[in-house]
């Protein structure tokens, strides 16, 4: 897995800023799942997993396109689909927006566009954490329907990486019908049918999970990702208990069923291309 | 159950009544008086009316005496059977769910039910489905389809109920999948919020070719309490979240998220059961005959359609 | 519900025997619920139905024909279809299967024929547990799919009320593979479409339970019946405890979720027939 | 794991070791000594195998090392990708199942998995699936249905779990539901009985359009020892049961219930995995061919036929 991040493009600048902001230091990062110090440069080669206590921090959009793509083949859609303001929720929100897209290089919380991946052109979105939490909003859910209906229109399949805390909710409803939208783009791409991959990455809870990323013809986690419906808290606060530890963790839904495999970092590429190498039904690619 | 908003009117209403019985039982001519306080209390009623807050509105939508599924399925069905499980773990008392006729003809009527007072509530689990609730639903939405039947749904819940279980048994599969489902059921779907729309757990039964909302319902992507914690760290800020959040039938509207707001009667669906029902009834009849005019296809696509509009997007630079 | 067995007709002169032979004299009949006795006539004006426990007893076909079908409407199908012996078991099995053709007066464990109930033309299937107790083996098992068939070709609900322990274990292999002819026959009837409707009553079990039973559109159920996959003596063997009271009842299984009903025996009729008149599709009935 | 049956044969072949050994160690040439017992070994083996019993047939069936599920993905498959979880309940290892190639084309493959020892044993509960191993195998063979790719599955189990949850979580419906569905997928089924066929929980994954047996393996309606102790009280004339049951590849292949029985190398399939897969691996490659040579819907039409015979019935008087 030498080199995940080789291709660093001018158009990220901010990646190693946005790394930068859970670390101890400019060199080293501590690890948040056992504290250890890691030199930043072997961090940064290991797909950001911690090679002590194997925990898989968050990565960065970009970081995840460089993991999953194959180098240059990446072809951007819609990046300049912004979101507004629907609601009036004001300016200290619109301020959020604009600071999260120049921190993050992107247009909002989701990267799409096509690619090949393991050699198979894919339509390819990955959300990222460090957009509004990964909430998704009119743009978030737009470009999620787009990467559907991308795919069903090529014929080739849509892979979609998660990392959301739920629904933007200073879009109100419109956030919420975003569930609606993209649950109904999934069912247009299974009547092709194309494939529809997920990986669901720390954390995929709320609007996200109980939408499209629930409905992956194959589902896949990286360890240790929290994911689930309900917060933590609201849940705590429901049943008057604390929750046991390992509760809605990537393991946890393995274990009940709903996640086809928990995939370390390092074979998720490897792995998503050969199940999308037995899927993909033989078809004319337009790209 | 008594609201702040209402209590002006509730003394007045009181009044009246206190003068009518004097006038009744004491033989004292005070008609003129009631005449008086009547037209004062429909002014009131009005004014108060006329200008809900959205927290009033949330208030009136979990008012605990405005009518719930089961009272519609009443009144406006008839040869309701209810039918029930999921047919993989469990009844979810907290989905009614069954077959039935809407002016004859055959249909799956379906929707979150509430309890009035505490061991009702307690049964109904508040009206907050667990996964089987869902897949209860689903199980019916897909029976009507194969039978060609239309599906009526009555939203009113606070949400999907945050359970360690429910989590177990993945509630956030459930609702997807019925979210998905519904998009691809080629029958007339018609939904109806009726009291609280509580987030995922009201889409969950609510992607249809029509969404109606009584004027006083309300839809909204999280609780305005839940809002007030995340956005201010205060519960109690509540009812400013409730505005912020646009969660009013009005507001709905206005963006396109739902299709037509039913004008409740003067004081609330909860003053009045019948005029409520009639004009839920009047309604969904209007749009059944335009829906079973369309072919499976046509109605998918206009489905599909209606909710690829749903948001509003900018453009950079 | 006076008179549910007023049509007895000349070919079921044994139905009375069949009664008898659970009852304590000729005119009492002693309830196997709360050990009340109770005067026959009554128990049979109440169609078998204790007055004060309200356990519902086993019926004849003959007898769940009267309950079910409008009077004079009933057109039995493959009424010389029998069984044979085709693994040799012996003479003692074929013996039992002619004292049961001649005790019972059906030709195997099930009762089959178009009629109309309530109005509707159903095509309907009775299960009878005092042939061989209700065992489904190849005649069983064909009558099933005859009904099935018959209903798909008609485009006329299918409505099959279950009575059985399981597999016919003298028929090996065969008695198994019915599970399977019989739940195809269900997916075709599924795709015509037309209605099908199951009765679960004491006992559904074991192959019954697994197969046709468990697929109808709608399933109701008679209050207190056994139901289940595996036999109690199984499952207490290999749990090695004792099983909660109510386990494998009906209303368990209706809080399960696997039920949609629990029907008692007075309502059933006009049950099924609100059902099926919800769901009938409109079509040229040919009968 | 030594059979009673095979015992003479473990013993002559124990002798021709011990002499070989001498012959190497001690320089004694005894290699005419040791070509006579080895013709006599092949000898008793074929006058063993070609005269099993019913019940000898039972325990070979049963025998622990048997080639597996997962011996057979490994070896007649490539890319295997295992996937878990029926989405609504767990994930249950009784069952199997994943996408992998044969010979190139993309399929799903499942089945039974019984464990080698007691600690795998009871990880995958003896192979006996609880309602979830089912739902698994059905989602995935709906995901095979989706992409067009044929299905393979392997029967090795004693039956469904009998076991509370189980009972409690529908294992009626579960069995029921997967036997349904593989009557109505577009896709090639192909089956191969490799070890135990345990009634409804190996039916649950085995209406196919190909149903393979190995010549040792066993397929019945109810264990023996259940049969016995229903019909005579006694659990120990279960070898009585065996050949009553007729639950022999042969009998089953007359009775028309099998498509095809494979012949096990001398002395079982234990005894030379190589040329088990071997044998498996052409017949499957054989079917496959012909059944991709079909469209989908002369598939399920010739699919239902084959099962729609599968009666013997009389005609009275
Ligand atoms: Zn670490
Ligand atoms: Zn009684």
């Amino acid at each position: 897995m030498a080199g995940l991040f080789d291709s660093l493009r001018a158009r990220r600048p901010r990646v190693d800023r946005v790394a930068a902001s859970a670390a101890s230091s400019e060199h080293w990062v501590k690890c948040s799942g056992c504290g250890t110090a890691i030199y930043r440069p072997i961090f940064l080669e290991n797909g950001k997993v911690c090679e002590k206590c194997a925990h898989h921090h968050r990565m960065t959009a970009w970081e995840r396109l460089d993991l999953l793509a194959d180098a240059g083949t990446f072809q951007e859609w819609d990046a300049s689909l912004v979101s507004v303001d629907p609601l009036g929720f004001g300016q200290e929100y619109l301020d959020k927006l604009h600071s999260d897209r120049e921190r993050t290089g992107l247009s909002d919380g989701l990267l799409s566009g096509s690619c090949s991946l393991g050699g198979i052109p894919v339509a390819l979105g990955i959300m990222d954490f460090n957009f509004r939490g990964g909430s998704m909003g009119s743009v978030v859910g737009e470009k999620v329907v787009r990467v559907l209906e991308g795919a069903a229109e090529r014929r080739i399949p849509a892979v979609l990486v998660t990392c959301s805390g739920g629904a933007r909710m200073q879009e109100g409803m419109l956030s919420l019908m975003q569930m609606g939208r993209t649950c109904a783009a999934v069912r247009r791409l299974n009547q092709v049918p194309a494939p529809f991959l997920v990986v669901m990455t720390d954390p995929t809870t709320a609007g996200v999970a109980a939408s499209f990323a629930a409905l992956g013809d194959v589902i896949l986690a990286e360890p240790g990702a929290t994911i689930g419906f309900s917060g933590r808290r609201v849940i705590e606060q429901t049943i008057r208990q604390e929750l046991p530890p390992g509760f809605q963790s990537s393991e946890f839904y393995l274990e009940h069923g709903f996640l086809d495999r928990v995939v370390p970092r390092a074979e998720l590429k490897d792995t998503v291309a050969a199940i999308l190498g037995m899927l993909c039904v033989p078809a004319e690619v337009r790209r | 159950m008594i609201l702040e908003v209402e209590k002006p009117l509730l003394e007045l209403e009181r009044k009246i009544r206190e003068l009518q019985e004097v006038d009744r039982s004491a033989g004292v001519d005070l008609s003129a008086e009631i005449r008086l306080l009547e037209r004062k209390a429909r002014q009131l009623k009005e004014s108060i009316f006329q200008n809900l807050s959205a927290w009033d509105r949330v208030q009136l939508a979990r008012h605990v005496d405005r009518p719930g599924t089961l009272d519609y399925v009443a009144h406006l069905f008839t040869d309701f059977v209810e039918l029930h499980g999921d047919r993989f773990y469990a009844d979810d008392p907290a989905v009614v769910a069954g077959l039935a006729r809407f002016h004859g003809q055959p249909c799956v009527v379906l929707g979150h039910q509430k309890g009035r007072g505490t061991r009702e509530n307690l049964a109904r689990n508040f009206g907050m489905p667990n996964p089987e609730g869902f897949r209860k639903a689903g199980r019916l939405m897909r029976l009507a389809a194969r039978f060609g039947l239309p599906i009526f749904t009555f939203v009113d819940t606070p949400g999907a109920y945050p359970g360690i279980e429910a989590e177990e048994r993945g509630q956030f599969e459930a609702i997807a999948s019925n979210i998905a489902l519904m998009s691809e059921l080629p029958v007339p779907i018609l939904t109806v919020v009726i009291g609280e729309g509580g987030s995922g757990g009201a889409l969950g039964i609510a992607l249809a070719d029509r969404v109606l909302i009584l004027e006083n319902s309300v839809y909204s992507v999280i609780s305005p309490e839940g809002c007030a914690t995340i956005l201010w760290r205060d519960a109690a800020r509540a009812e400013q979240a409730a505005t912020a959040l646009g969660l009013t039938s009005e507001t709905l509207k206005r963006l396109g998220l739902v299709d037509e707001v039913l004008a409740e009667p003067l004081g609330g669906a909860h003053r009045d059961f019948e005029g409520t029902f009639r004009t839920v009834q009047d309604a969904l009849r209007h749009h059944l005959e335009t829906l079973q005019d369309m072919e499976g296809h046509a109605l998918l696509d206009a489905r599909y359609a209606k909710y690829r509009r749903m948001a509003v997007l900018g453009e950079a630079r």
